[in-house]
């Protein structure tokens, strides 16, 4: 569940397709699993030739959701609005809208009522965007970053004036009410055996799905049940067709008598208001921050590379936001020692890629990942310790590697961010 | 073609739009709107804001221009952030180490800044080349990984000095400096003021006088034309994007050789950013970058004198945010009304006339 | 659904169980005298503005005790007139001089400037004004006559923060969580471990920062302070303590979480509205007393006797110290104050790097 | 016109944008059941006034009578409610989606998402001669299928009232006759029909009326049955109909490009797209490639010009001075330099900074060489001024040289295009579908020209989907087939209907008369 890159490029799926054959492609979902069993079978080979247990512990993956958790919100929030077309820069400054509704809400009415002020900030700051690109045809970064800096002038004035009466602070909201967490805890227990147990793969799959189901908080249940339901509504809904449509070729869409304005702005609605769900991971779970000046600390931004990274796709950029958060909390909770293990699992991959690429016969490719094995398998060997101001910044490092290592061929959708007016098509 | 309306009266409605939105926030919170205006319009008149102001914008310029030549071909540097600071580090450094005579020592030090920036380009540019990575993602994880770098760097163990309680750089020597500019009781302006109306210069230069610059601008315009016309799609990103990185290089050289000569652990960040908006103030033309960085500029430091008649200070970056908007919103209704003046014209003529004929660039 | 309510944790144990190897030192007599008010002191011609760091009046630290000083003294000594004003978090260096330059042309005297980001604005401006009086927090590399530096022996009260940890931890294992990796961070530390090694030659201490020296997000992200302490708990320290902000709060929430204890930084935690539903374990927290600093540089200003304050706000003079709110250390008082004691005089130096 | 009630009726439409006029006070009547043609130069109107029916664009002034009624067409959605449908002149279709999904886009209503829609569409794909998996992306289609997938379009949404924008300006003949098949068998269940071309004699094929635009107005309508090709053309500009035939050989031995044993794969697979392609063109010869679109021309033609990398092979021009120059590694703006035009056959796309100045776009391709550079400055007024010439001797209508060139209809950009790559003194012209989508006025001129620069020894790589043209300005003709050439044809006797046969494979390269390959 770490590492759910999609990388199958689409356009051999697409080769293939132009002679027909009996033979289907595998199918998403499929593909999504193949992924998730390879990363395993990559940490759990780290962990056993290098003696970190930590990279597949069941700490290790419950903070790597915690933490990826508002990179997935935001990732989601992206691929709404781009797969309508619309460049969602924005999504930091609608996180921090979030942020402050969540607080503003549940300090008032609950946890729920805190993510439901969070949507609705979040979407808010959708809207804003959606004036401005749909209706007004302002590029949408320029947009975007004006709606970073509005959410942030917007919730620090709003902060000064409702909290700060409250926490005498205006940076901050006094404590708000916290989800509570769920374990299953048959699963759990029974998972805890099997982790406890030592056997190489077994107890490392053991220990990283139990991570996933002790101390969940609905909000990531929400999360996770998120990623098939946008897939189900973008790719299998008649409402999700034209709003893709409106982000590949909007002239046609208009010319079958789609409403691209209607579904561009229903898509940045629903962007910003999951752009505020993040907001409201960040503020309404136990161990969070309540609203906190500048926490966001840029995850739009990175919740953004996350969909870029998952090729705008659902299972892609929980790939990308589960990989983020996974080397962020190995970071975090492991240290240096495990980032090195970490690297001696890059020159596994790389020495992997080696071989396929050698069978492949594409040298140059081989050549070069079996120079990044070795180069990497150096840093490994000559160092005790990497510099420690780095570590913070693994999963920075990594994102890079695996995409230079991934050569996916992105494709995003074919009109994202170009202007579209009524009637102005040929 | 454009005409003084629509190049003046969007940023004109702009600010008069963002000046009203933010009176309603300021009515709001119970401050006076009036007062916190005039007030920031007086302190341009006092003491060294004038100055200050400029001297900020000269960053700013640097930081526009460095956005601005990525947007010249569509190619969205948001990295400019993570390219200042890394030139400015290594700068500083070699800077702090080099013994050269005065002129020399400068240009040095300026030379080191451009290629460390377009060094850290680089990796972005290399991916997005051969591997097609987008170059937003890798900007921005290099933007983080940038203060990993600093601090590796400025530790106490590496190139650090302690000062206090701060740890930067060891000091430049003089020679390294660029000598301000005196105004008196103003201030003094930093000597890199001449550097940015020359940089500004050689950029409009570059973009339409040269083949480079054409290049640079039918890739962005159309990447397919553009190679069917000879220009390497490829080379063009690449150039592009060290190219930004270089200019990106000397965002923090007017502070470092002007006023600080060390690179500090509190130095400041986020003018790559800030570069964004400034570009898109600007629409990437040398002069409008110039008056976007002026204005950013002086939104900033107004936000410094707000405080001190007890206006909450996010006014300013709520202006900002709003200024943004509204003038691109405005340049686009602006655009429009003149379009439908224009149908109307045509409307009129062939009313008049005949029916559209060749020679006039009708219906043809 | 896991259980929410962890009521409150660890009572602590006697003096320390068996990880405590040092005897403890002599009893002192506790030698926090009560301040006399300064009712005697006319400030009502002086004319005070604060010029904040990053986080400005309300921060919960070191901006807020500063805040707390002026307020006392305008009570106390009847200030004629105040002011403040905050840093933003991306400004750029001249908004500081500014900053500086505007209070003093408007007459502002004595200006404080908290923190030591504001020691390079203060070298540019106070020669410019050489009557008016700046004082900064922080900082003591500004050569300047009119400059008084405020600054504190961090270490020294952290080294009882050690100790004190020592006392109270059952597995011998206490934890460190830095909000950002600079040399002020690092004298708290360095005060920590070596309390802690005083009384302990068995003990493991856990070090960690959030982010390095430059990335100001490590003091702003409770949800990666709590990460930290909750591994360093996993690894068994189960006394924690914290420098690092408003990240502090997730250290407590993760002590919280795990029945461990937490000792708080700068201020009194343990009375803080924002930390107020985790405040049962906060055993205690190391002061830093900026308002106390503050206070005394008014009156000093007030009574033109600058040669009065102390050269460093160390144990001696009360500038750091210890809170015993919660009431969790009340058993321990007398090894700490006797600790303190001997620090005071001399007999244990405390390095202030680690 | 007795018709009581005809399926169409738009009366005094105009409509005006910036600066252009594009429709005004135009009358249009269409009865039902029948196929009406409009014919027009480029830039007439008609695609506008197509639209405006459609509803994607509003009328200035006019209205419109559907089966009688008036109606306000607001958006396409009116439209498709009151039964018409429309089949772009450019595709409109999505490429990352499925063929399915373009389908289904917008019309999910009439069958749902699920088994019925592909049910029906299966029936409407057969009807159509579609043969693809609907499951398939767009993007991996030809263009005759895509011309399908529109018909499919517009036939599932059940138009009564169907209108075609150009449909055959892509189609090789033998595509036509079905695509006509279908439109005659569906006139007879009951369909009307709009059609635009600029083919004549196809309009005279299956038209039953036709109406003539000329500069935004309408001239009249006729019975395309009793006037001749010549007369409609004549209704169209005023001028004589023009002819592509080559008038006597200026076919020299001067080889100028010779390509040998060229080879290039696909993107993402072995898979040969170009397949040891060796070819010779002369000083004086235009060497014609006949072939159905996809089969190579394109990669050929972006190969020689070094837009893609071949996998083998070598490419020689020989200058006027006779020496040999090897362009097999040199790119694209060096082979330019060596003396090669390229027209385009993407003109949007390869041609032209569609948001640029016309002088800005005669500079591309051009940016290293005089007048309108000198190296490394760019010399604006000589562009200018070069442009303005072009503009005069290509009778480019354009109300200046400052007009972006997006803003000129499609035969004047084009006349632009050839202007631009014959100013550059060029040995070698590589003309991809030169006259495509332009109208007669325009052809006429641009086949001149091409056949002028031939006259002065300059060497014709012509690529055209349109037979008569092919035949009429070849030297020699060689046909294309799944990236090999595998026969060779004598323009002056072969017919197109055999050279289509050709093309498709059907004699598979032993069919034609002058066979040699
Ligand atoms: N509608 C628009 N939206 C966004 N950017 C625009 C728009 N119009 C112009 N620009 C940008 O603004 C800049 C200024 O336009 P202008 O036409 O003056 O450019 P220029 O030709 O470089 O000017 P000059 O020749 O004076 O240097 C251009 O670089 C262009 O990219
Ligand atoms: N959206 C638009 N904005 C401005 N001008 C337009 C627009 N659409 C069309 N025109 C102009 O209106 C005129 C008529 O264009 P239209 O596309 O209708 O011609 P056409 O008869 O279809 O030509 P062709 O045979 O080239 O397709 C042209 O001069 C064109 O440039
Ligand atoms: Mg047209
Ligand atoms: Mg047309």
């Amino acid at each position: 569940m770490s590492t759910t890159v999609e990388t199958g490029p689409p356009s051999k799926a697409g080769a293939t397709e132009q002679q027909p054959r009996p033979r289907r492609p595998i199918p998403g979902w499929l593909r999504g699993v193949l992924w998730a069993v390879a990363a395993i079978a990559v940490l759990s080979t780290t962990s056993y030739l290098t003696g970190i247990d930590t990279l597949t512990s069941s700490n290790t993956s419950q903070t790597a959701l915690r933490l990826a958790l508002p990179i997935l919100f935001a990732a989601l929030g992206g691929l709404w609005a781009e797969r309508a077309g619309v460049i969602n820069i924005g999504l930091e400054g609608m996180m921090i809208l979030g942020t402050w509704g969540a607080a503003w809400g549940a300090y008032y009415g609950g946890v729920w009522a805190g993510l439901l002020a969070a949507i609705v900030f979040g979407a808010l700051g959708g809207l804003l965007h959606a004036v401005a690109t749909v209706t007004f045809g302002v590029n949408h970064i320029v947009s975007g970053v004006a709606i970073n800096l509005l959410g942030l002038g917007v919730a620090k004035y709003l902060a000064d004036l409702v909290f700060e009466p409250l926490s005498g602070n205006p940076r901050q909201s006094p404590p708000v009410p916290k989800f509570d967490t769920y374990s299953a805890t048959f699963l759990s227990d029974w998972l805890a055996d099997l982790e406890e147990a030592q056997r190489v793969g077994i107890s490392d799959a053991a220990g990283l799905l139990r991570g996933l189901v002790t101390q969940v908080s609905p909000l990531a249940m929400l999360g996770l049940l998120l990623v098939p339901l946008s897939y189900l509504v973008l790719w299998r809904t008649r409402f999700g067709l034209r709003l893709r449509s409106c982000g590949e070729n909007p002239v046609a869409a208009e010319s079958l008598g789609v409403n691209v304005y209607v579904h561009k702005y229903a898509a940045l609605l629903v962007s910003g208001g999951l752009a505020g769900m993040g907001g409201a991971s960040l503020v309404l779970l136990s161990g969070g921050a309540d609203y906190l000046e500048n926490q966001t600390n840029g995850r739009g931004y990175i919740g953004l590379a996350a969909m870029i990274f998952g090729n705008w796709r659902p299972g892609g950029l929980l790939g990308g936001a589960a990989l983020f958060g996974y080397s962020d909390g190995l970071q975090l909770s492991a240290g240096g020692e495990a980032v090195l293990a970490l690297c001696y699992g890059a020159v596994l991959l790389l020495a992997v890629l080696t071989v396929v690429q050698l069978v492949r016969r594409r040298w140059l490719v081989a050549g070069l990942s079996a120079l990044g094995a070795a180069a990497l398998y150096y840093v490994y060997w000559a160092n005790d310790e990497l510099p420690r101001e780095l570590i913070p910044y693994t999963p920075h490092f990594v994102t890079i590697i695996v995409l230079a290592v991934a050569a996916q061929k992105l494709r995003p959708p074919k009109a994202i961010g170009k202007r579209y007016r009524r009637g102005e098509g040929d | 073609m454009i005409s003084w309306r629509t190049a003046l009266l969007p940023p004109v409605l702009a600010i008069v739009v963002a000046m009203a939105l933010s009176s309603v926030a300021l009515l709001i919170s119970g401050a006076d709107p009036l007062e916190a205006f005039t007030t920031m319009g007086a302190q341009l008149f006092e003491g060294t804001t004038a100055v200050d102001t400029v001297n900020l914008a000269v960053v700013y310029y640097f930081a526009g221009l460095a956005v601005a030549v990525g947007f010249q071909m569509n190619l969205f540097n948001i990295g400019v952030e993570g390219q200042y600071r890394f030139a400015a580090v290594i700068a500083a450094i070699v800077g702090a180490a080099m013994e050269l005579p005065p002129v020399l020592h400068v240009l040095a030090i300026l030379a080191v800044a451009m290629l460390s920036g377009a060094a850290y380009a680089l990796l972005p540019a290399i991916l997005k080349v051969t591997r097609g990575v987008s170059e937003v993602i890798t900007t921005i994880m290099l933007n983080s990984i940038v203060f990993g770098i600093v601090a590796y760097l400025i530790s106490a163990d590496q190139f650090g000095v302690l000062r206090g309680n701060n740890i930067s750089t060891a000091e430049i020597p003089e020679t390294g400096w660029i000598p301000g500019i005196p105004l008196g009781a103003a201030g003094t302006m930093f000597g890199s003021v001449l550097i940015a109306v020359a940089l500004g210069v050689g950029y409009w230069f570059l973009l339409n006088r040269t083949r480079f610059g054409f290049e640079l601008q039918a890739s962005g315009e159309s990447p397919t034309a553009a190679t069917a016309g000879g220009v390497s799609a490829k080379r063009m990103t690449m150039t592009a994007m060290l190219l930004s990185g270089a200019v990106a290089g000397l965002i923090a050289m007017p502070e470092l050789l002007g006023r600080d000569h060390v690179y500090a652990m509190t130095a400041t960040q986020g003018y790559g950013f800030t570069g964004i908006a400034v570009a898109l103030l600007g629409r990437n033309h040398p002069v409008g970058v110039a008056f976007g960085a002026l204005l950013w500029a002086f939104l900033d430091k107004s936000a410094v004198s707000l405080e001190t008649i007890g206006v909450p200070r996010e006014i300013a970056t709520i202006i900002q945010g709003t200024i943004v908007l509204s003038v691109v919103v405005a340049y686009e209704i602006v655009k429009r009304a003149e379009l439908a003046a224009e149908q109307r014209r045509v409307g009129r003529q062939t009313r008049n006339g005949m029916p559209a004929s060749v020679s006039q660039g009708g219906a043809v | 659904k896991d259980s929410g309510d962890n009521s409150a944790a660890g009572d602590g144990g006697e003096s320390g169980g068996e990880c405590v190897t040092a005897a403890a030192p002599p009893r002192a007599e506790a030698s926090s005298k009560e301040r006399e008010a300064a009712s005697d002191v006319d400030a009502s011609d002086l004319k005070v503005a604060l010029a904040f760091d990053v986080g400005g009046r309300g921060d919960a630290s070191f901006n807020d005790a500063a805040a707390a000083g002026v307020d006392k003294a305008v009570e106390d000594m009847g200030v004629a007139d105040t002011t403040e004003s905050t840093a933003a978090g991306t400004e750029s260096e001249d908004a500081k001089q500014q900053r500086l330059s505007q209070m003093a042309e408007k007459g502002y005297d004595p200006i404080i400037a908290v923190g030591f980001a504001y020691a390079d604005a203060l070298k540019a401006v106070a020669p410019k004004f050489p009557d008016t009086h700046f004082a900064i927090v922080d900082d003591d590399s500004v050569d300047a006559k009119n400059v008084t530096p405020l600054v504190f022996a961090e270490e020294q009260g952290s080294f009882l923060a050690g100790v004190a940890a020592v006392y109270k931890s059952d597995n011998c294992h206490v934890g460190f969580v830095g909000g950002v990796e600079t040399p002020l961070i690092q004298k708290f530390e360095a005060g920590f471990v070596q309390g802690a090694k005083a009384v302990s030659d068995k003990v493991k201490v856990e070090i960690d920062y959030l982010t390095p020296a430059g990335d100001i997000s490590g003091f702003n992200d409770p949800g990666k302070g709590n990460v930290v302490a909750k591994a360093q708990i996993d690894k068994g320290a189960d006394v924690l303590y914290h420098a690092s902000g408003a990240s502090g709060k997730g250290v407590f929430e993760a002590a919280k979480a795990a029945d461990a204890l937490a000792i708080g930084v700068d201020s009194d935690q343990y009375n803080q509205k924002t930390v107020a539903e985790v405040k049962d374990v906060i055993m205690t927290s190391m002061l830093k007393r900026v308002d106390v600093a503050v206070y005394d540089y008014i009156r000093a200003v007030a009574s033109d006797d600058l040669d009065s304050l102390p050269e460093r706000f160390d144990l001696a003079v009360d500038g750091v110290g210890y809170s015993t709110s919660g009431g969790k250390v009340d058993d321990i008082t007398d090894v700490l104050d006797g600790y303190k004691a001997q620090i005071v005089a001399g007999e244990i130096e405390v390095s202030p790097t680690p | 016109m007795t018709e009581s009630r005809p399926a169409v009726e738009l009366k005094g439409i105009t409509k005006r944008f910036p600066g252009v006029v594009a429709n005004s006070d135009v009358h249009l009547t269409v009865r039902a059941g029948e196929v009406h043609a409009v014919c027009g130069e480029n830039g007439a109107g008609k695609s506008t006034l197509m639209k405006i029916l459609y509803g994607m664009q509003q009328p200035d002034e006019g209205t419109i009578a559907i089966n009688g009624e008036v109606v306000r067409l607001r958006n396409p959605q009116d439209a498709i409610k009151v039964g018409i449908g429309m089949v772009h002149q450019h595709f409109m279709l999505a490429d990352n989606l499925t063929v399915k999904e373009n389908v289904l886009l917008g019309a999910e209503s009439l069958h749902g998402i699920g088994k019925a829609a592909t049910a029906r569409m299966a029936e409407l794909a057969e009807r159509t001669g579609l043969r693809v998996n609907l499951d398939s992306l767009m993007e991996n289609l030809g263009v005759a299928d895509r011309q399908r997938v529109e018909i499919v379009k517009v036939l599932y949404r059940g138009a009564r009232i169907v209108i075609l924008d150009e449909p055959t300006a892509v189609l090789v003949p033998q595509e036509v006759d079905a695509l006509f098949d279908t439109v005659r068998t569906m006139r007879e269940q009951g369909y009307t029909f709009i059609f635009i071309s600029h083919k004549l004699d196809e309009v005279r094929r299956i038209a039953d009326s036709a109406t003539v635009i000329r500069r935004g107005t309408t001239v009249g309508t006729v019975d395309p049955r009793t006037v001749s090709s010549r007369e409609l053309a004549e209704m169209m500009v005023g001028s004589q109909l023009p002819s592509p035939e080559t008038r006597e050989s200026t076919v020299t031995d001067r080889a100028v490009l010779r390509v040998e044993n060229l080879r290039l794969t696909a993107e993402d697979s072995e898979r040969a797209v170009l397949d040891d392609v060796s070819l010779t063109v002369r000083a004086g010869e235009v060497l014609g490639i006949a072939g159905v679109e996809g089969n190579g021309q394109t990669e050929l033609v972006e190969t020689i010009m070094g837009m893609r990398r071949a996998a083998g092979g070598t490419i020689e021009l020989v200058d006027a001075e006779g020496t040999t120059r090897d362009l097999t590694k040199l790119g694209t703006l060096a082979r330019r330099e060596a003396g090669i035009g390229y027209i385009a056959e993407d003109r949007h796309r390869h041609g032209l900074l569609l948001g640029r100045p016309l002088w800005t776009n005669r500079i591309l391709g051009y940016q290293t060489r005089r007048p309108v550079s000198s190296g490394r400055i760019i010399d604006c007024a000589a562009a200018r001024e070069d442009t303005r010439r072009i503009v005069d001797e290509y009778d480019v209508r354009t109300p200046g040289v400052e007009v972006a060139a997006g803003a000129l209809s499609g035969g004047n950009q084009q006349k632009l295009i050839v202007g631009r790559e014959l100013s550059g003194d060029p040995v070698l012209l590589i003309a991809s579908h030169p006259t495509r989508g332009v109208d007669v006025g325009a052809q006429a001129l641009i086949w001149d020209r091409i056949r002028a620069a031939r006259s002065d020894g300059l060497a014709v790589l012509l690529i055209s989907a349109d037979l008569d043209e092919l035949i009429g300005l070849s030297d020699t003709i060689r046909v294309m087939l799944r990236g090999r050439l595998v026969s060779e044809a004598d323009p002056a006797t072969v017919t197109p209907t055999e050279l289509g046969s050709a093309m498709t494979g059907a004699g598979e390269s032993h069919s034609l008369p002058e066979d040699v390959a």
